[in-house]
């Protein structure tokens, strides 16, 4: 898929709660084709301590709009900039990158985002159902303070909740929720994208199971296209770039995992 | 029409503008960028005899107008390299440099060797200052014997251009710049990066698996200048600069320094296209100040 | 309450937030926005035997996350300092320490002489590290066996704590680090300047008088990082860190690297009342991570 | 005098032309004496290449409002991030710096301000003035697009005005003007600032007519407050503090002027 780097429009930055927000950015162009657990680099401009560019998840895309809309969560000077923009700012991207979820030959699958890592789950649930796929959304957080809106992924089918505090859904970790035990073993995959504890915890239920699962990795990237070889995950097949070759992998892939 | 070609010694670049090694991949990384024939030259990713997987994740960290990185040579080897990568890249009309990286002498002129053969390949660029390799890599660099031995070594084996990349990390560049000219460099190109580490404060650990890495990026600019400016007076070699160039006024900074051709390095990652821009704009500022050939650029600072 | 004394070999820091030469003049300078009695200690400007004029104008330019000095050791003599600067500033309730530097051993070891006389000064920073001047400085520093005569020259008149200041502008640092220690430092202390140049591309001069100056700030504190961690491993007497920082995470940073104390340069020009700052997110580090002594960070991290 | 750094808030930002705008900043505290030909360090936010802080002659000052007024010309990537600073914004600053022009012993002196260097003229003419002195100003501009508004001047004396495509007053340089040619000789004072091109030949002038000159120096500073030395310029007395000592000197005192 040819990679573009294009200047957006930034059209709508919405605050979700206190550490996340949805930014829309526009093309002037028609959008290319963009697949389930793609991502993009953002360059922050006026950033003093940015010097590269910043790797986020396509969240959803609008091709109506020539729209990619984004999830982000506020850690550093980068995403703290992001969350300033304000509709009508540019917004300098390099866009389609990494590989993409499999969606081929699923029927059931159990798609897993603990905190920010939801934000590929949004448009591979999508994606699935439109390819008559049932997806079972189980969303993490440590609070429901913090919890994303759910209505987006209602349309869709039913979603799981876990909190850590017990404020919403079930108490404790995704890995407690009956969608990752009792009912896992209906599934044909397990998605999961989220903090790297949660993800091998995820994985290890699924091997457990005999479920195959793909993690979306959030490596260090200095370029994310595979020129610089920084973002390398150790795989079977020796180090392979998380950018290119990645984000998704299938954990029987991954060596440690 | 303005002249933007350059001459290193016998080999024409059509522009000054170049890439610096594991940077830009093997060119094809940035085909849906830009147009690889615009460029004066790439030089490819650091190649070793054999196959090398690098160094373990965490490979890079940001830091303050720079990063550091230990990425330590990941390639698939020489052979691979000429079976094939080369057959897919050698119709780029623009001089594709191979970046010659290796722990002992013989691997060196082994790889030298089998470069040699690759017929649309004009040059290597002898690669003796690799922070990120445990044998050698920089230590043939950085003291002027080993830096001597392994460019006569190669020398004999390897008959077209052979560039031989410094490292900073030394007392005086100018010793081991004289020493590899003497020893048959056809041209010499510096900065590699500065050996630097970065630190979680929080977690109280490397922010590298190895600890430390390499520097690169604007914040080694003031260093990479410098040295530049000294092997020009030093040796008669042609000089390629690089280190932290974002830029046109940057790229020319070099030059006016004494570089013949310049490279991009880091910038490449934070704007894929940045070295069509520059060019671009070394010919604004050629036209703004009435030069007809990027030439009288060279060594150009009035002292 | 947490512990916030170090011991630099001997001599106690009330706390490990101390000044560099050259970046906070004698202090006074900084009366107006923080209390000096706060700090751990101050070595205040560059001291020659004679007065000194130091470099024409310009003497500075701004890089990427740093800047270039070329001040050139300017400073009105050691017996102006002895009678005229000394008494206005020794009721200091602070380690004060003075930067010693010269063209020759006998100049080092007459101005050490003299400081050595002055009961309020615990100790001097020998600077065989400064890259502005055209005789000594530096030269001093970048070669082993001048920096040990140096450093034996002026211990042989010096009673009092003798802090060698370090050059990063070497192949090893390490083994001039050994070499001073041998030679009888009390501790080291890294690192000065980078050597680096600026040019102005549209009017193709060098922005300094001396075409090379110091690059100091942000930009170098990955190479200084990693000489502190060279440094901490290789000598045995405490190691006094340096190099673009600008708060209290980077001085964590530069202690976990090995660092027993620290000093802060170029950031008192951002922001002069950098040094409290950093002094307090020392303490709410301490607190968040449940350390009570200061001295447990001192080579801290976890390899 | 003592120094202050404070963080101050912008209340207005006034562009007058393509080049220049007037920043109003105020103190939540009672600002202290300010001298004419005193300056401030401008700490700019978000800028990756303004890592000093950036000096800035005070134009004016209210004490009512406690606020402190500067005139700033658009010539980098600081004083571009100055530009766009919005009412409400922080500004932290550091002053008052540097002496200051002379003003005893004076009775008639012609201020002359060439481009930008018209900033500290404003506060020493209402300064004269309040003095009993007769301050004549002329200004200097290379066309009227970028000339000053003269209001504020034509309050306190008369303007003399050149450009140098004639476009308003005098055509052609400021020493082209009578003020500093068959007027001078009744001066008791050149007081000028500007392009240093413009200040030497001022100060020629002045050397001529055996008037005394003032010039305020805009050289490179890293600190401000006397700390780094590297502003210095070369005087009788040897090298000297152009941000402690200066920026004002009279030309009497410095080596090639
Ligand atoms: C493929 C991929 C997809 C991602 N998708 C999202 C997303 O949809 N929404 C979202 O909020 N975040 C996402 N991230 C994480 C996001 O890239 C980081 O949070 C962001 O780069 C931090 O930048 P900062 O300047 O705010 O923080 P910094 O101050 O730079 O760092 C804060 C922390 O963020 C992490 N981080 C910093 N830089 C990078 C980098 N280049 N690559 C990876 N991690 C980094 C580090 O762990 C660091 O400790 C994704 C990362 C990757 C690799
Ligand atoms: C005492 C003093 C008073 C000044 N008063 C005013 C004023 O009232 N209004 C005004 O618009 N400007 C004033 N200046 C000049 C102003 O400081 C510079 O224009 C500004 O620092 C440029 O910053 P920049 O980031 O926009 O430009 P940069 O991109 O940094 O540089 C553009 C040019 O500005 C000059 N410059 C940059 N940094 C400095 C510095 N630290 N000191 C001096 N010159 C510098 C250089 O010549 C450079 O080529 C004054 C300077 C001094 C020393
Ligand atoms: C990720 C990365 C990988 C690099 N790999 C190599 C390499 O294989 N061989 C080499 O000679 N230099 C290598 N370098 C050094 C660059 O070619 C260049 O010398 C250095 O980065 C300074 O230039 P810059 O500041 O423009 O990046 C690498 C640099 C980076 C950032
Ligand atoms: C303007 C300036 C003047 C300096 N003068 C001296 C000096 O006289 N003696 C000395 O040993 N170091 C001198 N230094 C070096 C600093 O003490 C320090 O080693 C260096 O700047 C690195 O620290 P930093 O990045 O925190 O500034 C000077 C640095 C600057 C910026
Ligand atoms: S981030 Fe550069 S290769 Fe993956
Ligand atoms: S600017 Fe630092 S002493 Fe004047």
């Amino acid at each position: 898929m040819k990679k573009h780097v294009e200047l957006f429009k930034v059209t709508q930055n919405r605050r979700i709660n206190a550490e996340y927000m949805i930014l829309h950015v526009a093309s002037e162009n028609k959008l290319p084709e963009i697949l389930p657990g793609q991502f993009v680099e953002i360059k922050v401009e006026n950033g003093p301590n940015t010097f590269l560019r910043r790797p986020i998840s396509i969240h959803e895309v609008d091709h109506d709009k020539n729209e990619i809309i984004l999830l982000i969560q506020e850690v550093g000077e980068g995403t703290q900039l992001m969350a300033k923009l304000q509709p009508g700012d540019d917004l300098d991207m390099i866009y389609p990158l990494g590989n993409s979820f499999t969606t081929e030959g699923i029927k059931k699958a159990v798609l897993v985002g603990g905190g920010v890592g939801v934000a590929p789950m949004l448009i591979l649930g999508r994606e699935l159902k439109a390819k008559g796929v049932t997806p079972y959304f189980l969303l993490g957080a440590r609070n429901s303070e913090i919890l994303m809106d759910l209505d987006e992924y209602l349309k869709i089918n039913e979603v799981g909740v876990t909190t850590e505090d017990g404020s919403q859904g079930i108490k404790g970790f995704v890995t407690d929720h009956s969608l990752l035990n009792e009912q896992l073993a209906d599934m044909d995959m397990v998605y999961t994208c989220g903090p790297d504890p949660m993800m091998r915890a995820v994985a290890a239920k699924a091997k457990e199971a005999g479920v195959d699962c793909e993690v979306s990795l959030e490596n260090m990237m200095a370029c994310g296209f595979g020129a610089c070889l920084c973002c390398v995950v150790d795989t079977l097949g020796g180090n392979k770039c998380t950018c290119t070759e990645g984000p998704v992998f299938n954990t029987k892939e991954l060596k440690g995992w | 029409m303005v002249n933007l070609a350059v001459d290193i010694n016998g080999y024409t670049l059509k522009n000054p503008v170049m890439t610096a090694s594991g940077t830009f991949g093997f060119g094809e990384e940035y085909e849906d960028f830009i147009d690889i024939d615009a460029l004066g030259g790439i030089v490819v990713k650091g190649t070793t005899r054999e196959h090398r997987e690098g160094n373990p994740y965490p490979r890079m960290a940001e830091t303050p107008s720079g990063m550091l990185n230990a990425v330590g040579l990941q390639n698939k080897g020489v052979e691979h390299f000429a079976s094939n990568i080369y057959p897919r890249i050698k119709h780029y009309d623009t001089g594709i440099f191979v970046n010659v990286s290796g722990s002992t002498i013989e691997d060196y002129v082994a790889t030298a060797e089998r470069i040699n053969e690759l017929d649309h390949i004009p040059g290597i660029e002898l690669n003796i200052s690799c922070p990120n390799v445990k044998e050698g890599g920089m230590s043939f660099g950085v003291h002027c014997p080993s830096a001597i031995a392994v460019t006569e070594a190669v020398r004999k084996v390897y008959k077209k251009h052979m560039m031989v990349k410094l490292s900073p990390n030394v007392t005086d560049v100018t010793d081991i710049a004289k020493g590899v000219e003497g020893a048959g460099a056809d041209s010499v190109s510096l900065i590699n990066t500065l050996l630097g580490m970065a630190i979680d404060a929080e977690k109280r650990k490397p922010l590298l698996s190895t600890i430390t890495g390499g520097l690169s990026g604007p914040a080694v600019k003031p260093v990479a200048l410098r040295m530049v400016w000294q092997v020009y007076n030093a040796v008669k070699v042609p000089v390629i600069g690089m280190g932290g160039i974002m830029n046109a006024t940057d790229a020319i900074e070099f030059m006016l320094a004494g570089a013949t051709a310049i490279q991009v390095g880091t910038g490449n990652f934070v704007d894929p296209t940045m070295t069509i821009k520059i060019l671009d704009g070394i010919k604004d500022y050629m036209e703004r100040h009435k030069i007809n050939d990027v030439n009288e650029l060279i060594g150009g600072m009035h002292v």
